[in-house]
């Protein structure tokens, strides 16, 4: 039996050596594929402070990692193309600064998420699940019929954004972008689950009357929790938009959401590492899988079901022989 | 009435044709315990919600330390100092023990926005649910996780998590259901203690623990309070004999 | 990411064509990456440019040339990490077979600013033959509007005074309407944008009714165009009707039934054009998949064979002399002639065909010319 | 915009709200009876349409379809819920969600495998072909009446199950306490299959209804079923009642939205703004709507507290 953190650690070690080993063996494609596992990883850290930790499961989230990718498409369009955003009231210019489009990204995400969660937060269970589903799904299609910036065809940034120093076209420096961020993160949720904030969430969740009536304003701690959780997913939607040059309504569609609801429950609901040993799963599945078979969707499914059914704690919960976190 | 720490002046709540609470007033004075019977029915959970927060009266004013308190939300009304604890334990069952009463010194501390911090680690959180623990005897279980405690361990907890909020009032809602007879008796004496500190608002389905522990009994039926008064009084008041008594002392 | 090797192409395998060692130098060898849709909504159509493409590499014998064929599931972003995949692990020359508009310019501009190959056997968005025209970027279709501009050129013919046009919320939908009304001309009774992906037209049919048009032209690809067709054929509303050939596909025909029976569409190719090089290569088709190609299996046949012509000019490693190649276009088209404009995007007839029944079959069958020679009016703010 | 085509409009948006209900009934039956959300409820309906298309074209009967579709999904749902569904009921609603959409993953590429990628081809009967012209003049789709009046009897017939039969009264009792009808000596695990397969049967119907003038294809079922989850979340999820005031709102609201929206902002804007700005909101309107009722009232319109 494995401590749970020790098979954190090992995970963590992976996803440094797989794609060094791939920089090395120059089989960039690799280290293309940990880059996304990371990305999503980032994504799933995010949903998972809402549903793992707070127990409000967002059926919307594609809406956050949408919004950090357009905030990068739009912004880095209007760098590429020497246009201003806006020049009245004041002047908006366009940006490939990266960590400029993050903290928009951020922004951004975060405002959307205050608006949604202060409106869904007012339902609960299957209503909050659908209520947020339904918003996603407003922004995907507002997306798609809106011209302004491509509508379904997205827009294209031919050349990543810059960080100051690094040469992100060079697919192992933009993964240690990447990587370093999702460390961050996971260092910062960590300590968010542990101070009386996590715990105050975690106990409105196990128990919504006790957090109540021991004087704790339990919507506004899931409101916060919510707009965090939207944060970190915007930011992971930047980079993912960084990641293909690309940004899409796709990015908005409730499969999305779906998917990063499949990498938390693969890897372990409310567990810290859970969505980074969820994504990274996922990622290998789809690799390997999609080369058996064209229906390999069939397989994946057998599996998530499988998951679902049996596996309760996803594979980290199955390595460390114990259902719940306590540590994480 | 000035010195009541709780008042529940004249409300009202009906559900439909269903007056469940049909114009009832009774306070609560500090160092007393003061017992709410009546059978089935008769609306006792609707007023404890109303009392706690959960529920807003149709008319009628709760106050709560010199306080109006009536359209105040439940964690509001808990910050000010009203004490809770449940028929059915209310607790973070994935939690271990003192985690359940650090929860309720960060409601008390109203530090439940500081981010960074770890809750376990900071030490006026742990002495105040340390000191809680103590004072119900469950220092020795404070690593246990709390779906593993028993169930008179899991009511100790409930008063432990109660007291981390220093309460002037406490809201109590069954403590001895499911409780076997020695667990009772040590819950008795501990409630005779407790309320030195802080008045105890007590609903109770056991009577032999009701006659023995309680200042004051009110009896609800209907959504009507038919009487109020110490042990003696209620016990000889003929309306109560008829509609709540006759049917437990038929013998 | 979706990554089945079709080496079950199994014509490859038979004519031994092997695994082509993938080894890096392949000196004369071509190495082709072909990302379509496979999966999901929209497979049909990927189904079958994988099909037509095939076959063409097959009925050529080159051993030397490669196919790499991997599912883009209709999404964008799986889409550039497929064509990343093969640009950085399996080391492609050229790349092909994108379907839809929009994954296609995720993946084309990444591609020939990567100094690989794009020849596109579907999809013509204006900003790839426009301004973003690239020297790398080939198109064997058509430029998006050239259908759409047929059919509003055949709605004058047929003397249209009064058209509702529809077509769905989305830019190849609003390049629709625009291609159509700049060779139609004439008044238009309604224009309408319906939701991407509407399945009920209901609301959009009783409008037309209530519009007082004299002809509809609509363009609503897939399942989109099955669900109005059948819809439209039960309104009891007699009106001509126009469209691009999206609508009228050998994929989906058999799924609409009598209800597209007589309607007059716009295609640079149809099943009975009469030349040696389509009668050979519907037979062939046919014989190899018990089914009638459809215009997407034609136009990626055709970027088939422009390859294996090109390959049999130049070394694809040698990109000046392989692009010249290309341009020339010297091979037998199902279309007949082909040739490309400047901006390497063809100039080409556009046919009306008429939907019929053959036996038990629909199919589509030539009754006139749209277009004649047209180049997109992209092609002039191409500096190529 | 006349009179008469306001009242067609109407007469559509209603007819699409009836055909939301077909698929919501079943959805809001098993929600109310075993507290499980069904995301593969939309592969049932595209299992009911595929099985229509295919004994169509064995037997060029449409009513013979009809009966298939019903019995497909009824088999298909029976046999998800033995060995799936049950499972889940006692289970959290997030692990509803994720079961129920491995079993979309697995029911879509399942059916491509079978049937191919090419959409088939299923066509309304002879008999219910053409229009008829109501009064007024209104010439109208004689099977899209066919439809209202089939949806309405479904609704009819559920009240009626509900509140009047033996089934119904273990399924009211079902949903206000598994433990008390388990009591009462019904099999539980049977009440539920049946219900299960019901409502599957409803969706299998609603596919190979709404596939006779529609597109029958892979994915077929999941834009419906989004679209009919709104409707549950609109009317109060688990009431049959709410379902249909729902549904009939969502078509009215979608289908006026969409062909009123852009003539109202015609009315301030230039005309190709106007489109792009209706379209757009058109598009999002329903969603709108859900957010709006929700807001008024947390638990839908008939939904119980």
């Amino acid at each position: 039996m494995m401590r749970e953190r020790h098979i954190n650690m090992i995970i963590l070690a992976l996803l440094v050596l797989v794609p060094t080993y791939a920089h090395f063996a120059e089989e960039p494609f690799t280290i293309t594929l940990a880059t996304r596992a990371v990305i999503f990883a980032l994504a799933g850290v995010g949903l998972n402070l809402a549903l793992g930790q707070g127990g409000l499961v967002s059926f919307g989230h594609a809406a956050y990692f949408g919004m950090g990718g357009y905030a990068m498409g739009i912004l880095a369009s209007h760098a590429q193309n020497y246009e201003p955003i806006m020049e009245v009231p004041f002047l908006i210019e366009g940006t490939n600064s990266m960590p400029v489009i993050w903290l928009v990204a951020i922004v951004m995400s975060a405002l959307l998420a205050l608006l949604i969660g202060a409106l869904s937060l007012r339902t609960t269970g299957v209503y909050f699940i659908m209520v947020t589903l339904a918003f996603g799904q407003m922004f995907y299609y507002f997306t798609i019929s809106w011209p302004a910036y491509g509508g379904e065809d997205g827009l294209s940034i031919y050349v990543r954004n810059q960080f100051p120093g690094m040469n992100t076209l060079d697919p192992i420096q933009f993964f240690s972008i990447c990587f370093v961020l999702l460390c961050a993160v996971l260092f910062l949720v960590n300590r968010l689950n542990k101070s009386p904030f996590g715990l105050a969430l975690n106990g409105a969740h196990q128990n919504e009357e006790r957090a109540l009536t021991v004087g704790i304003n339990v919507y506004r701690v899931r409101l916060v929790a919510f707009v965090i959780s939207g944060a970190i997913t915007g930011l992971a939607g930047a980079l993912f938009a960084d990641l293909n040059r690309f940004v899409s309504p796709t990015m908005f569609s409730w499969q999305i959401s779906g998917e990063i609801m499949i990498f938390i429950i693969l890897g372990g609901v409310a567990r810290l590492f859970g969505p980074v040993a969820g994504a990274a799963l996922y990622i290998m599945l789809e690799h390997f899988l999609g080369g058996l078979s064209e229906y390999w969707f069939i397989y994946l499914g057998a599996i998530l079901l499988f998951v679902v059914l049996f596996a309760k704690g996803g594979i980290i919960g199955k390595l460390s022989r114990k259902e719940i976190s306590h540590d994480g | 009435m000035t010195d009541s720490i709780l008042t529940v002046s004249d409300i009202h709540k009906s559900f439909g044709a269903l007056k469940a609470s049909d114009g009832i007033s009774l306070d609560l004075k500090p160092g007393e315990i003061h017992a709410l019977i009546g059978p089935n029915g008769a609306g006792k959970s609707t007023l404890i919600k109303q009392i706690a927060g959960g529920l807003k009266p149709d008319s009628g004013t709760v106050w709560f330390n010199g306080k109006d308190v009536t359209g105040v939300s439940t964690a509001e009304r808990a910050r000010l100092g009203l004490g809770r604890t449940f028929q059915i334990s209310a607790l973070a069952m994935d939690y271990t023990v003192l985690e359940n009463v650090v929860l309720g010194a960060v409601g008390q501390s109203g530090s439940a926005f500081s981010f960074f911090k770890p809750a376990m680690k900071d030490a006026a959180l742990l002495k105040r649910a340390r000191a809680a623990l103590e004072r119900v005897g469950l220092r020795k279980r404070e690593e246990t996780i709390t779906s593993e405690l028993s169930h008179g361990q899991r009511r100790q907890l409930e008063v432990a998590v109660a007291l981390t909020l220093s309460p002037k009032a406490f809201l109590m809602d069954e403590p001895m259901a499911g409780m076997g007879g020695e667990g009772s008796k040590a819950l008795t004496g501990f409630l005779q203690e407790l309320k030195k500190e802080a008045p105890i608002l007590l609903v109770e389905h056991d009577m032999d623990a009701v006659f023995a522990l309680a200042d004051r009994i009110s009896v609800l039926v209907y959504g009507k309070i038919i009487a109020t008064g110490n042990v003696d009084e209620v016990r000889s008041n003929p309306d109560v004999r008829v509609a709540y008594l006759g049917e437990e002392d038929a013998a | 990411m979706h990554a089945f090797r079709v080496l079950g192409a199994a014509g490859i395998m038979a004519l031994g064509l092997a695994s082509g060692a993938v080894a890096d130098g392949h000196g004369g060898k071509v190495k082709i990456g072909l990302i379509t849709t496979l999966t999901g909504g929209g497979a049909a159509l990927g189904v079958d440019i994988r099909d037509g493409f095939l076959l063409g590499i097959k009925q050529s014998g080159n051993d030397g040339i490669e196919v790499v064929v991997e599912d883009d599931q209709r999404k964008p972003d799986i889409a550039v990490q497929v064509a990343d995949k093969m640009i950085q692990s399996e080391k492609v020359d050229i790349m092909t077979g994108i379907v839809f508009s929009n994954l296609a310019l995720a993946v084309a501009p990444a591609a020939t600013a990567q100094g690989k190959f794009y020849i596109s056997p579907n999809a013509g968005p204006a900003q790839l033959a426009g301004k973003g025209c690239h020297e790398n970027y080939f198109n064997v279709a058509w430029q998006n509007d050239g259908p759409h501009e047929a059919a509003g050129a055949h709605a004058k013919k047929l003397g249209f005074k009064n058209a509702f046009i529809l077509a769905p919320n989305y830019p190849a939908g609003k390049d629709a309407l625009t291609g159509f009304k700049r060779t139609y001309e004439g008044a238009l009774a309604g224009e309408l944008f319906t939701k991407l992906g509407q399945t009920d037209y209901a609301a959009e049919i009783a409008q037309i009714r209530a519009s007082g048009a004299d002809g509809i032209f609509f363009f609503l690809p897939g399942g989109m165009g099955i669900s109005f067709l059948k819809q439209y054929a039960g309104s009891g509303i007699d009106l001509p009707v126009v469209g691009p050939a999206f609508s009228f596909d050998q994929t989906i025909l058999a799924a609409v039934g009598d209800a597209a029976l007589g309607i007059h569409n716009t295609a640079q190719w149809s099943p009975d054009i009469d030349n040696a090089a389509n009668k050979a290569f519907v037979e062939t088709f046919k014989a190899e998949y018990g089914r009638i190609p459809s215009i997407y299996a034609s136009q990626a046949f055709d970027t088939a064979n422009l390859i294996v012509s090109a390959a049999a000019k130049a070394d694809v490693k040698d990109t000046d002399a392989f692009r010249e190649a290309l341009r020339e276009a010297d091979f037998a088209s199902t279309r007949g002639d082909f040739r490309f404009g400047n901006n390497q995007h063809p100039i080409q007839d556009f046919y009306v065909r008429e939907v019929i029944k053959d036996g038990d079959v629909f199919t589509n069958k030539i009754i006139g010319i749209g277009l004649e020679d047209r180049q997109d009016v992209y092609a002039a703010e191409c500096k190529l | 915009m006349t009179t008469l085509l306001l009242i067609e409009q109407v007469l559509n948006g209603l007819q699409f709200g009836v055909m939301l209900f077909l698929m919501a009934a079943g959805l809001t039956l098993i929600f109310g009876v075993m507290g499980l959300i069904n995301l593969a409820h939309g592969s049932l309906y595209m299992i009911g349409a595929f099985a229509a298309a295919a004994v169509a074209g064995w037997t060029g009967n449409f009513f013979l379809a009809l009966v298939a579709s019903l019995i497909a999904a009824a088999i298909i749902g029976a046999l998800i819920e033995l060995t799936v569904i049950r499972r889940l009921y006692d289970r959290d609603h997030l692990e509803q969600v994720l079961a129920t959409f491995a079993l979309i993953l697995i029911f879509s590429e399942a059916t491509r495998w079978v049937f191919g990628s090419f959409p088939l081809f299923l066509n309304i009967p002879d008999v219910l072909n053409g229009t008829v012209t109501l009064p007024g003049g209104i010439q109208y789709s004689l099977y899209r009446l066919t439809i209202i009046l089939i949806g309405l009897a479904v609704a009819a017939g559920l009240f009626l199950l509900i509140s009047k039969t033996r089934v119904g009264m273990r399924i009211r009792a079902g949903e206000n306490d598994r433990e008390m009808i388990a009591a009462l000596g019904v099999d539980i695990s049977v009440l539920y299959t049946m219900v299960f397969a019901l409502g599957a049967a409803l969706a299998g119907l609603s596919g190979a209804l709404v596939g006779a003038i529609q597109s029958v294809e892979v994915g077929m079922g999941e834009p419906v079923l989004i679209l009919a989850f709104v409707v549950i979340v609109i009317g109060g999820i688990g009431s049959i009642k709410g379902a249909l005031a729902g549904a009939i709102l969502v078509g009215l609201t979608d289908t006026l939205g969409r062909t009123m929206l852009p003539v109202i902002f015609g009315t301030f804007m230039e005309p190709s703004a106007a489109t792009t700005v209706g379209s757009a909101l058109a598009s999002m309107l329903i969603y709108i709507l859900m957010a709006g009722v929700l807001l008024y009232k947390p638990t839908g319109l008939f939904g119980s507290t």
